[in-house]
């Protein structure tokens, strides 16, 4: 269990970014909340290709040892740049609802129906 | 408290139950028992390709095509935002 | 170049020739609107005749991988025991769903000719609308779980511009944020299954993962995810708020794109289910899951179908409800898939209804929005109360619209009835309740059509549509092609069944033969 | 975004270079040392945002048109996709150029080692045409953003 708190860890950001995703009524702050999923899925990502004690799996200039795994790390790359493209559309999305409703309160109207 | 917030206190609640049991039950962290796939990379990303770095030798080689569709996916983020920000609609 | 060559490589090219397409029209903007709508549609159609000569070869002679940086053929590494790059693998299934796409798509494209032609940045449109095709071929050929997320992602941010794209629309920017929170989640969770299996089998291939999986904890978590995540995408109870937001502020024939799209979403579950999981996981417990699934789908879209005013909300709730009769009919075939007997006796014919129930409601779906489209084009408004008398001067509208609605509440001679009367017939000797509560359906969707059909086209002639005349002939073309596909399909429904939906269902559930022609024996 | 002041203005005008190097080093040797195409064209791209920021939207856009950014865009990803294409002859996606001694067609020797540009095949290239594609993009998406913000704040609409 004690060995865990990296994945516990990532439990918790998922746990707080869907809090602020049902909880926050400021749509900033619903995409706040989904950009903090975001993260702890990559943290988990990265996480799961540790090996204790081994290095970048990068030849250049390497010392001697054992290599942490390179698939979760692509991966997270790969996520990251999603999560950004994600996110610069959700923003626009937002940015055009405050212009047409005046608001960004989810209890006024906006994503109620 | 409206149900709304209640039903939504419950359901993150087992959320957090499930997804906290299943990480406490993962493997213990940093102790990676299985790792044909990476060991195979680790080992052959300098003479199948030739990259010193073996995690760019993933990105662009060995899962090359998942790096397009995330390229595409910028792309299209991209196309999306000029799109919802142009000033023009109708000719 | 011959035509071997172009077999082995059309798994990759299917994917890249649209990417390649999309990649060069902020460069071909200039060269002028004819060439724009050329290459698209050159584009679309090369597509359709690449995935029919794909499918064909895939239903005669079997499945065919790809593997992306080596030599054909060499799934694995030589000498080593588990896939390393990204496979694709085109089986009778994958087939299936690519050819309802690229026809969908290929229908898209006619219409919008005219459709779109008075809107800006239509560069931007075409662009759009090929990587959603795009990311509908790459999740149903890819044979990878990380692969199979990044193609969730372009679907849903292609699609997520597209229905943003009447930006001045007063609802448009809320149903894209809203479908694009919901896809975002759905993905993310997506991500989180491909977490927890690869920390545990160091694998991210469906058929790797497949062979070793256990079925432990973890496996379930994995599975509850992926369900949850799919089944939200796929617009099915609880999670179907988004889908007639998002489907009344779209352009028409993005609306027909979406609901492949869905249906697409409909595929990665039953890929999930039959092929990820399989035997391996508790059947009966997934079974019951996803007919309640289908159940509440059911009846909630059609309830909510009813008080509708605005004419594609009400297909959208219509549509969303017929989600439920395919969840029904593969929930029942999935849980009797430990109990051989009686799976043939009728699980199987109860997967094919379900099945072929998926390609009749792209068909007719996508009727019935190209005909809303055409009424918004004529006369600028979706709101039933303010239409009527349309059928005299839209007689081909009309006609189609009639036959869409025929279609969806299952009346012969149309395809919708062909594919639920097998569903009503096998889920009936399953238990004859929810066979029974399915049928009701069917009545009450008649019912919402037959409301919309009089609103709509019957009455006397209003004086503001004295001017109104027919579509132009493009719009006409598209809405001709799917009706007589769906009148097509219901006079021969057992050729269908025969040639296209079975080899889909044995491909389906032979999770073996997906392993074996992955990983080899 | 209006302008900011003398102070910023000359101090981002001085940082830019170096940020610009910076991250095109890491975008060229993204097949040495960490890094690669999309790590160093963000990098760039926060560098042209930062300039964005420091003179204005409106200013920036006068010496760089979104118009120009999205064909730079278009030619990274077609560069990206055609090498891509080019592996067709084994499959889509082959490293062509890996292993056959010409260009970037060297092999490392195993184990560690300083390091040679002239390895990996289509990677450095690949690298390249995907940094390209990240810095258009990437400043394509915040001068719009930018732009759009100033034209809402002076009360224009969009829907004319």
């Amino acid at each position: 269990m004690i060995h865990n708190i990296p994945y516990l860890a990532v439990v918790a950001l998922v746990a707080i970014g869907f809090w602020a995703m049902i909880f926050r009524k400021n749509l900033i702050k619903v995409i706040i909340g989904i950009a903090i999923i975001e993260s702890g899925v990559n943290f988990f990502l990265v996480a799961l290709g540790y090996r204790s004690g081994a290095y970048a799996p990068i030849y250049t200039h390497a010392p001697s040892g054992q290599m942490v795994l390179p698939v979760p790390q692509a991966l997270t790359l790969t996520s990251i740049v999603i999560g950004v493209a994600v996110l610069a559309l959700m923003l626009s999305l937002a940015v055009q609802i405050y212009k047409k409703q005046g608001t960004l309160d989810t209890r006024k109207g906006v994503l109620k129906k | 408290m409206s149900k709304r917030d209640l039903v939504g206190v419950i359901s993150l609640l087992i959320l957090i139950g499930f997804l906290g049991l299943g990480a406490a039950s993962m493997r213990e962290f940093g102790v990676v028992d299985r790792a044909y796939m990476d060991d195979y990379i680790i080992s052959h990303s300098q003479d199948e390709v030739g990259a010193n770095n073996a995690v760019t030798s993933v990105v662009f080689d060995y899962r090359g095509f998942d790096t397009l569709g995330e390229a595409t996916i910028l792309f299209a983020a991209v196309v999306g935002v000029i799109v919802i920000f142009r000033r023009e609609v109708h000719e | 170049m011959s035509i071997d060559w172009l077999l082995i490589h059309s798994p990759a090219l299917i994917i890249a020739i649209p990417l390649f397409a999309a990649f060069t029209m902020p460069l071909i903007k200039k060269l002028g609107n004819k060439t724009r709508n050329g290459v698209a549609f050159a584009t679309v159609l090369l597509i359709e005749i690449l995935v029919i000569m794909l499918a064909k070869d895939v239903f005669a002679s079997g499945a065919r991988s790809y593997v992306f940086g080596a030599e054909p053929g060499l799934t694995l590494p030589s000498g080593y025991i588990v896939p390393i790059r990204i496979l694709f693998h085109v089986d009778g299934m994958s087939a299936f769903m690519a050819i309802i796409s690229a026809t969908i798509a290929l229908v898209a494209v006619i219409y919008s000719l005219k459709f779109m032609e008075k809107e800006t940045a239509l560069d931007r449109y075409y662009l759009l609308l090929l990587l959603m095709m795009v990311g509908m071929f790459g999740m149903e050929f890819t044979a990878d779980l990380f692969n199979m997320f990044v193609f969730l992602e372009v679907l849903s941010i292609a699609s997520c511009g597209l229905v943003a794209y009447r930006i001045h629309l007063a609802d448009a920017p809320e149903g894209a944020l809203k479908f694009m929170v919901i896809s975002s989640i759905g993905a993310l969770m997506v991500l989180l299954a491909t977490g927890f299996l690869y920390g545990q089998y160091d694998a991210l291939n469906i058929a790797q993962l497949a062979k070793e999986l256990q079925f432990n904890f973890i496996d379930k978590i994995a599975l509850v995810l992926l369900l949850g995540a799919f089944a939200m995408k796929c617009g099915s109870f609880p999670m179907h708020q988004w889908v007639p937001d998002t489907y009344s502020v779209a352009p028409a024939p993005i609306s027909i794109l979406l609901v492949v799209s869905t249906q697409v979403s409909l595929y990665a579950l039953f890929r999930v289910v039959f092929t990820l999981y399989g035997i391996s996981s508790n059947v009966v417990v997934v079974g019951w899951y996803l007919i309640v699934l289908g159940l509440s789908t059911l009846f909630i879209g059609v309830t909510m179908a009813i008080p509708q005013k605005d004419i594609k909300r009400l297909i959208s709730y219509l549509g969303v409800s017929q989600i439920g009769y395919m969840l029904i009919a593969v929930g029942v075939g999935f849980s009797l898939f430990a109990n051989p007997v009686e799976f043939e006796i009728y699980g199987f014919r109860a997967i094919e209804g379900g099945i072929f129930q998926l390609i009749n409601d792209s068909m007719y779906m996508g009727l019935l929005f190209l005909v809303s489209g055409a009424l918004y084009y004529r006369i600028g408004t979706r709101n039933l109360d303010s239409m009527g008398g349309l059928a005299r001067p839209m007689k081909v509208t009309s006609i189609c619209f009639l036959i869409g609605s025929l279609a969806i509440a299952g009346i012969p001679p149309f395809n919708g009835f062909a594919s639920k009367f097998m569903i009503y017939e096998t889920v009936y000797r399953f238990n004859p309740i929810i066979s029974i509560v399915a049928m009701l359906v069917s009545v009450l969707t008649l019912a919402a059509m037959f409301r919309a059909f009089s609103a709509a086209f019957m009455g006397p002639s209003l004086p503001e549509f004295k001017e109104v005349r027919e579509v132009p002939k493009s719009m006409i073309l598209g809405m001709v092609i799917l009706a007589s596909i769906v009148v097509f399909f219901g006079l021969f429904p057992s050729l269908i069944v025969d040639n296209l939906v079975e080899p889909a269902v044995r491909a389906l559930i032979s999770r073996p033969s997906y392993i074996i022609s992955l990983l080899g024996g | 975004m209006s302008e900011m002041s003398k102070i910023v203005r000359s101090i981002s005008n001085l940082l830019l270079p170096f940020i610009l190097i910076y991250g095109f080093y890491i975008i060229l040797h993204g097949h040495l040392t960490p890094g690669g195409g999309f790590q160093g064209g963000a990098v760039v791209a926060s560098g042209l945002v930062m300039v964005l920021v420091a003179y204005g939207s409106e200013r920036f856009a006068s010496w760089v048109k979104e118009k120009h950014l999205s064909v730079l865009e278009s030619i990274g990803a077609l560069g990206f996709i055609s090498l891509a294409f080019l592996g067709l002859s084994t499959a889509f996606f082959y490293n062509f150029l890996a292993g056959k001694g010409g260009l970037f067609g060297d092999i490392p020797p195993e184990g560690s080692n300083p390091g040679a540009l002239n390895t990996a095949g289509t990677l450095p290239l690949m690298n390249l045409a995907v940094g390209l594609k990240v810095i258009a993009g990437l400043a394509s998406i915040v001068l719009v953003m930018g732009l759009a913000s100033h034209y809402f704040k002076q009360g224009g609409e969009n829907d004319t």
